[in-house]
Parts: C-alpha cells; sequence; structure tokens
C-alpha cells in the first residue's frame, strides 16, 4: 500500500485466461483485462453472468479454476497474503460481527491487518461514517443502514489501496454511498486507490467509473472507456450485450 | 461335521452379492449407454455437438 | 485385452481357491469346519481397508488437482468398498454364532469394522446433504482423508478396548504353511476380483457423468 | 509471532461474542447438567453400579455437549458473510482453524470445569484427580481439532445440526474408548503407568488430528 503511488506506471490488476467452474456449471470463462493503478472500472453485467465470482477471485475469497492474475505484479496465487493487505471489500453483506460492538468489530480486523495506532485510526473512521455516537453498542441493534456505514469503515481500515466494490448500493442509502464515494475520492486512503465497482445501476457505474466492462455469461463481452459513451448509448449498448433492459 | 451350514453360507452370500452387484453395474451401464447413444444423436441433429 | 487377462485370472485364481478352501486345507482342530470363513473373512476385512486406501489416494489428488477423474475413483472405491465392509461385517456374524453363540460380538475386529462401515455411511452422507454437488466431493474427500487416518487409531483402540494384546488372535501359534498358501491365493483371488469391480465402477460413474454433460448442454 | 497474534485475535474475538451472550457455555451446560441428571434415573442410586457406569456417562454426556457446542462455532461466521471476511484478512487459513480451534476448546473446558465438580458431588465420586483432568483435557483436544474442522463443512451443507454428529462420532471413537477406559482405570484408582496406554492413543489422535485438520481446513471453506 506503501509503494501504490511509486514512480513505475505499473498496472494494478492484470487478468489473463481467468476460469472459474463449479461442478458442471461455468461461471467464468476465459476472462482477460488490465487495470492501471488509480483507475476505476466499473463491470455490468445480468445476474448470474459471474460478477461476484469475479470479485471473490480478486479478493482471495475463492480460487479460480484456472488462469493468471497479478495484482500490483505480484502473483496472487503465491503472495495472497501479501495482497490481502491492499485490498478493501464492500458487498452487500456487512462482515460484522452482530455479538460485537462496533469498537470491537473495527478492532479485531485493525489487528488482522495490522493497522498501526488503531484507536485512532478507528476514531478517525467512525467520525468519518457518522457512527461515533454508536461505537460502544452491538452492530446487531444497529439498523441496515448504520451496519453498512460501519461496515465502510472497515473496509476502510488499513487504507486499501485496491477497492472491491460488489454492488455496494445494495443496502446503503444515499447518503453512505455519497460518503464511501468521498472517502474515496478524497485521499483518505492516502492515496486515490484502484476501483473495481460491480453494479446494476447503469447511472452510477458511468459516474463513478472511468472504464466499463461488460459480463455475460462468464465473458467479456463489451469492454471501453466510458468518455465516449453518454448514459442512453449505454443502455442500448447493454441491452445489445445482455439481451436484458437496465 | 458339524457347522457346515454356517461355512456355505458365508461363501454363497458372499457369491450372491458379488455377482448381484457386478449384475447391477452392468445392466445399469447398458441402459445408460443407449441413452447416451440417443442423446448424442439428438443433440447432432439439433447441431449442438 | 488387460481386462480380459485380469478376468481370466481372477476366475483362475478364485476356482483354485475354492479349491483350497474346500478340498486341500486341513480343518483347524479347535474349531472345526467353520474356521475355514476365515479365508473369507480376511480377504473382506483386507478390501475394506484396501478400498479406503483408494479413498484416501483419491480424494488427496482431487484436493489437490479438482479434476472430476480422482472425485470419481474416491467415490467408486468408497462404494465398492461399503459392499466389502457390510460383507466382511455379515461373514464376521456369521463365523460369531457358531463360535462364540451370539451373532454379534465386541470383537476388536468386528467393533473396527463397524466402526470403519460408520465412516463410510459418513462418506456418502455427506455428499447428499452438500447444497451443491462439487462442493460434496469436496467435503467427501475431506472425510476420505480423515477417516484413512483414523483408521489405525481405531484398530489400536478396540484392541484395548476388549484387553487383548494386538496380534493374531485366531491362532495362538501362527498359521500353518498349508493354511497360509489358501489364505495367501485366496487374497489375491478377492484383489483381482476387486480390480475388477472396481474398474467397473468406475467406467460406470463416467458414463453417468458423460450423460449428466449431456443432459446440461441439451437444456 | 505475528502468526499467533493473528490466531489470538480469532480468539480473543470469539470469546468476547461467546462472553457477550454466553450462548454456547450456558446452553451447553444446562444440557449436560440435565444429561447427568438422567443417567442418574436411569442407572438408579445403588453405588456400586454407579461406579461401573460412571465413567461412560461423564464420557457420553461431554461427548454429546461437544457435539452440541461444535455445531455453534461456526454459524456467526455465516452471518453476514464474516467468514469472507475472514478469508480476506492477510492471514493464512490456518490461523483461521487455530484461533477458532482454541476458542472451541476454551468454552468446552470452561464448561467442563463447572461439570466435573457436579458429577462429583451428584454421583459421590472422586473425579477431581490430576488423573481425570489429565484425561480430560486431552480428550477435548481431540474433540475439538476434529470438530473445528467438522464444523466448517457442516455448515455449508443442508441440515447442519444433523451432519456434525454423524461426521464426528465415529471418528472421535477411538478416544472416547480410551478417555473411558482411563476415567475407569483412574477412578479405582490405578497408577500413571496404568493409565499410559490409553493415554497415549488420546495424545496420538490429538498430534495426528491437529495436523490432518490443519492441512485439510483450508479446503472446506474455500469453494
Amino acid at each position: 500500500m506503501e509503494e501504490s503511488g511509486s514512480a513505475s506506471p505499473s498496472r494494478a490488476i492484470t487478468v489473463h485466461g481467468l476460469t472459474k467452474s463449479f461442478g458442471n456449471h461455468h461461471a467464468l470463462k476465459g476472462i482477460d483485462f488490465e487495470v492501471s493503478r488509480g483507475e476505476s472500472v466499473v463491470i455490468f453485467g445480468p445476474n448470474g453472468a459471474g460478477k461476484t465470482t469475479l470479485i471473490k477471485i480478486l479478493a482471495t475469497i475463492m480460487n479460480p479454476s484456472s488462469g493468471r492474475i497479478l495484482v500490483d505484479n505480484l502473483d496472487l496465487k503465491d503472495h495472497a497474503i501479501k495482497i490481502r493487505r491492499s485490498i478493501g471489500i464492500v458487498t452487500h453483506q456487512t462482515f460484522l460481527y452482530g455479538n460485537l460492538t462496533a469498537r470491537e468489530n473495527l478492532e479485531f480486523y485493525a489487528r488482522m491487518y495490522d493497522v498501526p495506532d488503531r484507536q485512532k485510526r478507528i476514531r478517525e473512521l467512525v467520525a468519518l461514517v457518522g457512527m461515533a455516537h454508536r461505537l460502544n453498542d452491538r452492530v446487531g441493534t444497529f439498523s441496515r443502514g448504520m451496519q453498512q456505514r460501519l461496515s465502510i469503515a472497515r473496509a476502510l481500515l488499513h487504507r486499501p489501496s485496491l477497492m472491491l466494490l460488489d454492488e455496494p448500493e445494495t443496502g446503503l442509502d444515499q447518503e453512505a454511498n455519497a460518503m464511501l464515494w468521498e472517502a474515496l475520492r478524497s485521499g483518505e486512503t492516502g492515496t486515490t486507490p484502484t476501483i473495481i465497482l460491480t453494479t446494476h445501476s447503469l447511472e452510477r457505474g458511468l459516474e463513478q467509473c472511468s472504464r466499463l466492462l461488460i459480463l455475460v455469461q462468464g465473458q467479456i463481452t463489451f469492454e471501453g472507456s466510458k468518455q465516449a459513451l453518454k448514459l442512453d448509448d449505454l443502455k442500448r449498448l447493454y441491452r445489445h450485450h445482455t439481451g436484458v433492459n437496465a | 461335521m458339524e457347522n457346515t451350514g454356517f461355512l456355505l453360507a458365508a461363501f454363497s452370500i458372499v457369491w450372491a452379492v458379488v455377482f448381484g452387484y457386478i449384475l447391477l453395474m452392468v445392466n445399469r451401464q447398458r441402459k445408460l449407454r443407449i441413452e447416451i447413444a440417443s442423446l448424442k444423436a439428438t443433440l447432432k441433429e439439433k447441431g449442438i455437438e | 485385452m488387460l481386462r480380459k487377462l485380469l478376468v481370466w485370472l481372477g476366475v483362475t485364481l478364485m476356482v483354485f481357491s475354492l479349491f483350497l478352501v474346500f478340498v486341500y486345507v486341513p480343518t483347524e482342530r479347535t474349531m472345526g469346519i467353520v474356521q475355514k470363513i476365515f479365508y473369507l473373512m480376511v480377504p473382506m476385512g483386507w478390501l475394506a481397508i484396501l478400498s479406503f486406501l483408494i479413498i484416501f489416494v483419491g480424494s488427496i489428488f482431487y484436493l489437490a488437482k479438482k479434476s472430476r477423474r480422482w472425485d470419481n475413483l474416491a467415490f467408486c472405491g468408497a462404494e465398492t468398498g461399503l459392499v466389502f465392509t457390510t460383507l466382511a461385517l455379515i461373514i464376521g456374524s456369521i463365523w460369531a454364532k457358531p463360535i462364540w453363540g451370539v451373532w454379534w460380538t465386541w470383537e476388536p475386529r468386528l467393533t473396527a469394522t463397524l466402526v470403519l462401515w460408520l465412516i463410510y455411511i459418513a462418506y456418502f452422507m455427506v455428499r447428499s446433504f452438500a447444497s451443491e454437488e462439487y462442493r460434496g466431493a469436496t467435503f467427501a474427500a475431506v472425510v476420505g482423508i480423515v477417516g484413512f487416518v483414523d483408521i489405525p487409531i481405531i484398530i489400536l483402540s478396540t484392541t484395548l478396548w476388549r484387553g487383548m494384546h494386538p496380534g493374531p488372535i485366531i491362532f495362538q501359534g501362527g498359521l500353518e504353511p498349508a493354511m497360509l498358501f489358501t489364505l495367501l491365493v485366496s487374497l489375491a483371488a478377492f484383489t483381482v476380483l476387486y480390480v475388477l469391480i472396481l474398474t467397473q465402477r468406475v467406467s460406470l460413474r463416467n458414463d453417468q457423468m458423460e450423460l449428466a454433460r449431456l443432459k446440461e448442454l441439451y437444456h | 509471532m505475528k502468526y499467533w497474534q493473528k490466531i489470538m485475535t480469532v480468539t480473543w474475538k470469539d470469546t468476547i461474542a461467546e462472553m457477550r451472550t454466553r450462548e454456547i457455555i450456558s446452553s451447553v451446560l444446562v444440557f449436560t447438567l440435565l444429561v447427568i441428571v438422567i443417567f442418574n434415573f436411569a442407572f438408579g442410586t445403588n453405588q456400586t453400579t454407579l461406579n461401573l457406569v460412571a465413567p461412560g456417562i461423564l464420557w457420553v454426556t461431554f461427548t454429546f455437549a461437544g457435539v452440541l457446542s461444535l455445531n455453534r462455532a461456526f454459524v456467526p461466521e455465516k452471518e453476514q458473510g464474516c467468514l469472507e471476511g475472514l478469508m480476506a484478512c492477510p492471514v493464512s487459513r490456518e490461523v483461521i482453524y487455530v484461533g477458532k480451534m482454541l476458542a472451541s476448546l476454551l468454552f468446552m473446558l470452561i464448561i467442563e470445569a463447572i461439570a466435573l465438580p457436579i458429577f462429583a458431588f451428584l454421583f459421590n465420586l472422586p473425579v477431581l484427580s490430576l488423573q481425570i483432568i489429565v484425561i480430560t483435557v486431552l480428550t477435548t483436544i481431540g474433540f475439538v481439532t476434529v470438530g473445528t474442522l467438522f464444523s466448517a463443512l457442516a455448515v455449508n451443507t443442508k441440515a447442519r445440526e444433523m451432519i456434525l454428529p454423524i461426521l464426528f462420532l465415529p471418528v472421535v471413537i477411538p478416544i472416547i474408548i480410551s478417555a473411558v477406559l482411563a476415567t475407569g482405570t483412574a477412578l479405582a484408582g490405578g497408577s500413571w503407568s496404568e493409565l499410559a496406554s490409553s493415554l497415549q492413543i488420546i495424545a496420538v489422535f490429538d498430534v495426528i488430528f491437529l495436523v490432518v485438520s490443519f492441512l485439510v481446513f483450508p479446503y472446506v471453506i474455500e469453494e
């Protein structure tokens, strides 16, 4: 994470020939793409296209069936533990324990990620997500929205240089969603992180990202930068590739 | 020769089960092969495989 | 070709072993003719353990390579193993009745076989309870590995439990040469039979998989 | 050193979560007491009979207590995807296994530490000896090494409450046998050397399954 701003304009992520099978079901059928440092890429696709599988593989939660993935020029297979240090994840699940307080949850993850100066960092983040007043309450007593805010704090604790956002807007209210992007853009994590986002919302994806991929049935069917695209074009494009209205 | 019955029972049970199992397998495989062949033919007609 | 050879070898060995058991080998003095079940019981017990060795090998390679073929091997080993372990239990109780006067006795080897049988059952249960088939295969592989490693400990503990010393309990002074020879031929005959059955089962399972794949294509 | 810190962090997390609700310890403890009382009805109050069946009662009780508490070990991890959160942490999978195992071990030992005196009291038996404590600790280690592995497996299946005992019980039979034997010998006033063979089997089981579970655990939680 410290070296993310280093001089070499190298890539943050290289994915080559990635496949993933669950028994006879092929969730990802040979995926190739690259992401530069600091870039934000959005992946669109209908349900069951393999978006979540892809995110889980990048997060090293799931093992690919074949293919090669480099993160910061390190092979994911050989350097999983090192790479995990630089990854932050927000999904519709919060990864928080209902029986622990907000502080205990953050403290737990802070320890797991070797966050220096834990207490200060925790205070910083709960202030950022507006949860300071509930720090010592059990997470199980929180509303869904509050849990999601805390989940953002959890993901940012270790100042990740690569953010994986798997449909983050599910469960996040408008305000919390804005807060998340604000935090990512403001350099709260040190430098602007590389972002990979999956979402159903074409508007939000287009707004937040510089490049987009469309994933259909485990294959990337479209790849392009957003410059040339207006929302209407994207909608047409999406329908063309997926056969579904967005 | 007392207990010859037990000896014969043991041998016949083993052989009955073993042959039963083999027969079951051969039978199932024959049916499977027929099914596979017909499915392959239909798939070919449809031009999938 | 090889298979045909194996079939002939198996049939020859089997006939020869039957001849040895029923005609050639002398009847043991204290237990009488029923002692001859021994030549059936030992091969069954051996196949029960050999099958678990196959499950073990198949499971390890499946976890390492995630290739369907290794899971198939482990699964087929488990099924044939279950058949032979069940037979070992049945023969054990046919053996127990004339010798001890009861159908079931907690004799160490019989007890160990029963525990092994329960682990075989667990192997199939975990498969059927898994939410997806591929996960079931992984979980079964874990059970296969744990179960195999457990076998020596099970044998040790059941022996200790009945207060018997490990070692042959059927013959105090070791086997007579004629008996040993008969036993070895029986073991060889059943091992060849086992290989034939296992390969047949694997080929059947491959066909089942092929059918499943074709059906997937069809839909 | 870092390795141990992470392991202890996982154990610490489980422990404070348990302290807050006492879900496992209190429910399993009540269950244990009920089983002991029911066994008392089943075998009557004849002290000679009780001496004979006491080791069996003790280990049947602890075995089922183990199944019950291990069944809960991974349930909190499945809520809100916490297991995935753990897997995304910069630690090897084995850290998760050892951390959770130590927490389960702690809970089981607490339950046993409370149940044993009650057992001694109700059955009028000297089970609070060093010998029996050693047997209990060693056997419990065996329970949780295999149990944690199977618990992680069971939580990913349908009918998870059913699958754990079906897997767990046959595998731990060797240590239950040995624990019952050793407890019987210890209650009869046997010496350490008379316990040696049983304790050896339990210890060998512990070591082997610690290693095996350590090695296969990653496959259980990864897809």
